[in-house]
């Protein structure tokens, strides 16, 4: 008989959690003597659930855990489902903006965080720019598309494997500039799956088995995009056709397509990004980044 | 004097109850008609028929009354509005103004037995004294017509005497049209010109009887022309009752 | 009477199809494009061709909604009762219960998640949450307007307190019961999307985040239009009992 | 009276006393964990230490939703006048009032957004769309059971529609108004936070979707915490004024 | 016989109106006490005193009365009850089965005129029907006292005398205690036992009579007899209103 485990998405289905879906139709999770119950938490995300053990794992960002780890929840990171950060800069191609220093002057629509000042300050920063000539525009919860339909604003923050691949599909044309481009301390990971150190300490052969079920999820979701869409299509028929299936073949270039080193993370993308973090007033104190995640689960087994 | 209204043949039922059947009779300008008849004949149902409030089936009314001093058989206050306000409302309605409304309430309040309630609710007054409100309200309008349905029902023996010599005095003073239901056949030779009988249900008129006392024979209630008056009346209605 | 709700039922559809008529109206003379608001043709499109899969999703929102409804229903009266049983447990309830109608749910949506679980659970007793309020007040507000003439009568007769229920509060406050009933039915299929909303893996709400998430409008104005739809039969239900329960107030109604 | 007066505002300061107390009690006892559930010191040393900044965002949200009310009040009641003038146009009227109260506005926030923009507008816009319902429904209820006897009066004494408002309709419908009023109250400020909450730069929304979204529990609940009490202040208003416009009912309260 | 209630220096004020001052009076089991006072002067406040809905400033009430067959002065149907289910209230109340609730007010509901009218609302009665229908539940209710305030107020002459003879007849025949508020001498005679005339607000007792007429001699209004008891209430009250 199978162990019960449950993971929590971050808000609804989409193509970055394919790899899930895939391990549980295709019983890989079934072959790791595990019963996974997938749990869809609205817009709060995962990682109280998470934190407080009420699902076992969760989907997340490292931006998450690392606020959540300075408020003192107990959530850590134990993969990374792309090796790199799959965001960046769009902007209507009109507006001709290909760096950072073309911001200068420029509307940038977002949702008013923290951290979309704090990134914006960094990147043009080091191109010597004014940030201050920026006008931030709140363009809540107003898409990219949308936004650029409705000239909104002039620049945008995106995920490319969802609003980006949208907006290709949408007939916008548009210049992009990923993240991991500008600044290697942007270049974290995103998304990531976590657990809680409750999970770590008292059940780490049951974390190891999910995450190598896990990881044979995510690769023959890299490997076959269009049967991987069918998967996640089936579990949420709701979502755009045309979508999932361009983004999930987008999605399968960014991801690893052996199992091995799958999930792997970097303690220096993750110090870098808890500095930057403090540095710039996003968390109010320091976090330790070798406990924010941990590498000893991942299926190439080189631990630490 | 020329008819102010004119009810012909006038009939009304509630679903399968008929309550009218054939009612015809004509209120003159300035003369005070009584309406008696049995409890529950329709006598209200008339009343709210020649005020508008009400449609019938058949029959014509020719000069319906627009505006009336209207006292409903159960006074009918505003339960929020005090006494003054009450009164003073149906002059509110014609636009009167506060300070005149007011004056013109006041004087009136004493002869009602109202002095000191005048910030009383309905709630606080007692019975009578609603009913006295509600003609108060119904006199001091200042309607051409007043149409009263029982006005007096509520009232011990003096109080009643004492308020329908003062009412029988204003209506001769103003003359002003007056129509009113009455289960008394005093209250009807005190204060009518004329009386109209209605038998039981359905209501049609039965007898019609002029009143033609003083006004000082009217107030001695214990003279042999009041006493024969009232008889009259009553076997009137006796006779209505046998058929 | 057979005629006349056959007229008056046919004048709700009169306005209903009013307003598709301004709705296509609007969306063809303005031009408005589908992703901000797709026009009634496109969105029934969605609904008809979503209706497999809508359908289980339409399903589950209808039991949350009505179990959470009935426990409104149970939950508003009873407070209501309590609170009038004496100024002082009247001062007592009254705030909390406010406050309680205060708190943001997506806020402690987490809380609710863990408390409740994921399940159909935590939105029956959001449904219920949101719509006995209304119900609550508006029964407490008549109860206390009722007349005292009539309280005191009864007492007279020796009646006890769920004599003086069954025979004046109630009844008195009965139109005030079912506005609040009224206003409640409007509130309860929202309440049960907004439930899905917080997470859960079926219902409308599920339905429409997802259509959001993936930028198809026209399968969100499908959910919200089912969402709309659902509410109205909600309420005309209410309003049908409505008739029925006061049958001394229909038979004076003047039209 | 200034007496009864005083031990009822205390006897509310009880009421949340104990409110404050069963918090404090199940954070302690219970152990719960700060990010899921802090307790009220904690709460409370969050409001203080943000006070500069928070102050700014209450002020925005105290008026939005004092706009959003009042404009809530004044269409409430003339949307209820309107449903009140005939049969027809009550049909006409009430099923898009339901279907309008049956929208997710999550789910419509970017219409909302590009339709009133990201200021002000957008945010009192919301608060008196979620509080008029209440108050049209509670008020149009009220008049349709208004008693026809002192109808049929007023038309007696020749008073025309606004003398019937006046001097009947709205008088004799204060009770349910203002139990419609106090539901509004209750639910303006949410009304406003949600608005915040969908778009915008300042409010007590968008100060909660900030402290949620980095985990900051402690201040969310601080946010919280702060629209309850408000919701409470302005229901206590309505509660007082309601004291005050109905004198006839209070005089025959018995306790 | 024991007196069922004695009320002692009795004295209540609203607020600052004294409306009672020193009442004292007592009702023996079997008997039939009225009530008869100016209007306003504080009959219904006295009832609803001893019936334990006011109370009181000063002064003893001895064995109040706690389930009585209670008529109203407005009569006070419940709207949402059709005149069945208000008149089978009380018994309802008192938990007797329907079934018998029922027999109970049919058989009652010709002789007060409302045969026909089981299902009717109050709001489709007439003001005299209402009267009955109030007075039907209080008598149908079963109590060992009724208290009626002012019974047939709203009712026409014939009406009044039928219904006024039948509970005369209807009293003597159950020996139950009565105690009713009139504004009518003739009631009080026709019904009374004792007469207990009030003075103006503050009430106090002005004067008692004991009618010591048969039966036969009571529903002869037209009689000397009859006169005479009349006549002597009227002197009462006239001196008390001199005062
Ligand atoms: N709204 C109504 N619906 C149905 N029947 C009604 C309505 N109003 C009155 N009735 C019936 O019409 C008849 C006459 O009523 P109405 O009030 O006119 O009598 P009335 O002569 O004034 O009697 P009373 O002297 O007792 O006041 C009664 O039988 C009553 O039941
Ligand atoms: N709830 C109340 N609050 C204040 N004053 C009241 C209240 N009830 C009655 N009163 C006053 O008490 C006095 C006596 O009222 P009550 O009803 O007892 O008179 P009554 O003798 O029954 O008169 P009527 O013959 O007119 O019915 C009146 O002046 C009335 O204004
Ligand atoms: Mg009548
Ligand atoms: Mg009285």
């Amino acid at each position: 008989d199978l162990e019960a485990v449950s993971i929590a998405l971050d808000w609804t289905p989409n193509t970055n959690h394919t790899g899930i879906f895939v391990a549980q139709d295709l019983g890989y999770f079934a072959d790791a003597g595990l019963e996974v119950a997938v749990l869809q938490p609205g817009p709060t995300g995962s990682v109280q659930l998470v934190g407080s053990g009420h699902a076992d794992f969760g989907v997340s960002m490292e931006e998450y855990v690392t606020m959540a780890r300075a408020q003192g929840i107990p959530v850590v990171s134990v993969a990374a489902v792309f090796p790199h950060n799959t965001s960046g800069f769009a902007a209507p191609a009109d507006r001709g903006i290909v760096s950072p220093a073309d911001f200068a002057g420029k509307r940038y629509g977002g949702w008013g965080s923290a951290l979309e000042e704090v990134m914006i300050e960094t990147v043009m920063g080091m191109e010597g720019a004014d940030p201050a000539s920026v006008t931030m525009v709140n363009i809540g919860t107003i898409d990219f598309v949308t936004a650029v339909r409705r000239d909104l604003a002039d620049f945008f923050w995106i995920f490319y494997g969802w609003q980006g691949i949208h907006a290709e599909i949408e007939g916008i044309e548009f210049t992009y500039i990923p993240l991991r481009e500008l600044a290697d301390v942007l270049d974290y990971y995103t998304p990531v799956i976590i657990t809680s150190e409750e999970m770590i300490a008292t059940r780490s052969e049951t974390v190891r088995r999910f995450i190598g079920a896990l990881a044979c999820g995510y690769v023959y979701a890299a490997t076959h995009p269009d049967e991987a869409a069918e998967i996640l299509l089936a579990h949420a028929p709701e979502l755009d056709r045309d979508l999932v299936i361009a983004s999930q073949r987008w999605l399968a270039d960014q991801g690893l397509k052996t199992v091995d080193g799958w999930g792997d993370q970097e303690l220096e993308v993750w110090a870098r990004f808890a500095d930057w973090a403090f540095a710039n007033g996003l968390i109010d104190r320091p976090i330790d980044p070798e406990e924010a995640f941990t590498d000893g689960f991942v299926p190439a087994g080189e631990g630490e | 004097m020329r008819p102010l209204l004119e009810v012909d043949r006038l009939s009304k039922s509630y679903g399968d109850l008929p309550v009218l059947r054939d009612v015809a009779f004509h209120v003159d300008e300035g003369e005070s008609l009584a309406i008696l008849g049995p409890s529950g004949c329709g006598k209200s149902t008339l009343l709210r028929i020649l005020l508008g409030l009400e449609g019938y089936d058949a029959g014509e009314v020719r000069g319906p009354v627009d505006r009336a001093g209207y006292l409903p058989q159960d006074a009918l206050l505003f339960p929020w509005k005090t006494v003054v306000q009450n009164a003073e409302l149906p002059l509110q309605i014609r636009g009167v103004d506060r300070k005149r409304r007011r004056e013109e309430v006041a004087s009136r309040l004493p002869s009602f037995g109202l002095a000191g309630f005048e910030d009383a609710y309905p709630h606080e007054l007692s019975g009578g004294m609603r009913q006295r409100a509600g003609l108060l309200r119904a006199v001091v309008s200042g309607a051409a017509v007043l149409v009263l349905d029982e006005p007096f029902g509520a009232l011990d023996t003096l109080t009643r005497h004492r308020l329908q010599d003062w009412l029988s005095g204003l209506m001769s003073e103003l003359h002003r049209t007056m129509l009113f239901v009455t289960h008394d056949l005093e209250e009807a030779v005190v204060l009518a010109d004329r009386v109209l009988v209605l038998s039981g249900r359905p209501a049609g008129v039965i007898g019609e009887r002029g009143i033609s006392l003083s006004r000082e024979e009217r107030s001695d209630r214990l003279s042999p022309l009041f006493y024969r008056e009232k008889d009259g009346l009553l076997s009137m209605i006796r006779k209505g009752d046998e058929r | 009477m057979k005629g006349k709700n056959g007229w008056k039922g046919y004048r709700w559809f009169v306005s209903l199809g009013l307003i598709a008529l301004l709705w296509y109206g609007v969306t063809a003379i303005f031009r408005v494009p589908t992703y901000l608001f797709p026009s009634p043709a496109v969105t029934v499109r969605a609904i008809v061709s979503d209706a497999g899969f809508l359908g289980r999703h339409v399903a589950i929102t209808i039991v949350e909604t009505l179990a959470g409804f009935g426990m409104a229903v149970f939950a508003g009266v009873t407070v209501a009762i309590l609170m009038n049983a004496s100024r002082l447990s009247r001062d007592l309830i009254y705030p909390p219960l406010v406050l309680s109608q205060a708190i943001p749910l997506i806020a402690i949506a987490p809380l609710i998640l863990i408390w409740f679980g994921l399940g159909i659970l935590a939105k029956v007793l959001i449904v219920a949450f949101v719509c006995f309020f209304p119900i609550a007040v508006n029964a407490y507000e008549g109860f206390r307007s009722v007349d005292p003439a009539l309280r005191d009568l009864l007492e007279a007769f020796g009646a006890g307190r769920a004599d003086r229920y069954r025979h004046l509060y109630v009844p008195a406050t009965l139109p005030g019961i079912l506005a609040g009933l009224k206003i409640a039915a409007t509130y309860s299929v929202l309440g049960a999307v907004v439930g899905e909303w917080l997470g859960g893996s079926l219902g409308i709400g599920v339905y429409m985040t997802r259509a959001l998430q993936s930028f198809r409008t026209d399968r969100l104005f499908g959910a919200i239009l089912v969402v709309m739809l659902l509410s109205l039969c909600l309420f005309k239900l209410v309003d049908g009992a409505s008739r029925r329960l006061t049958p001394w107030m229909e038979r004076r109604d003047h039209d």
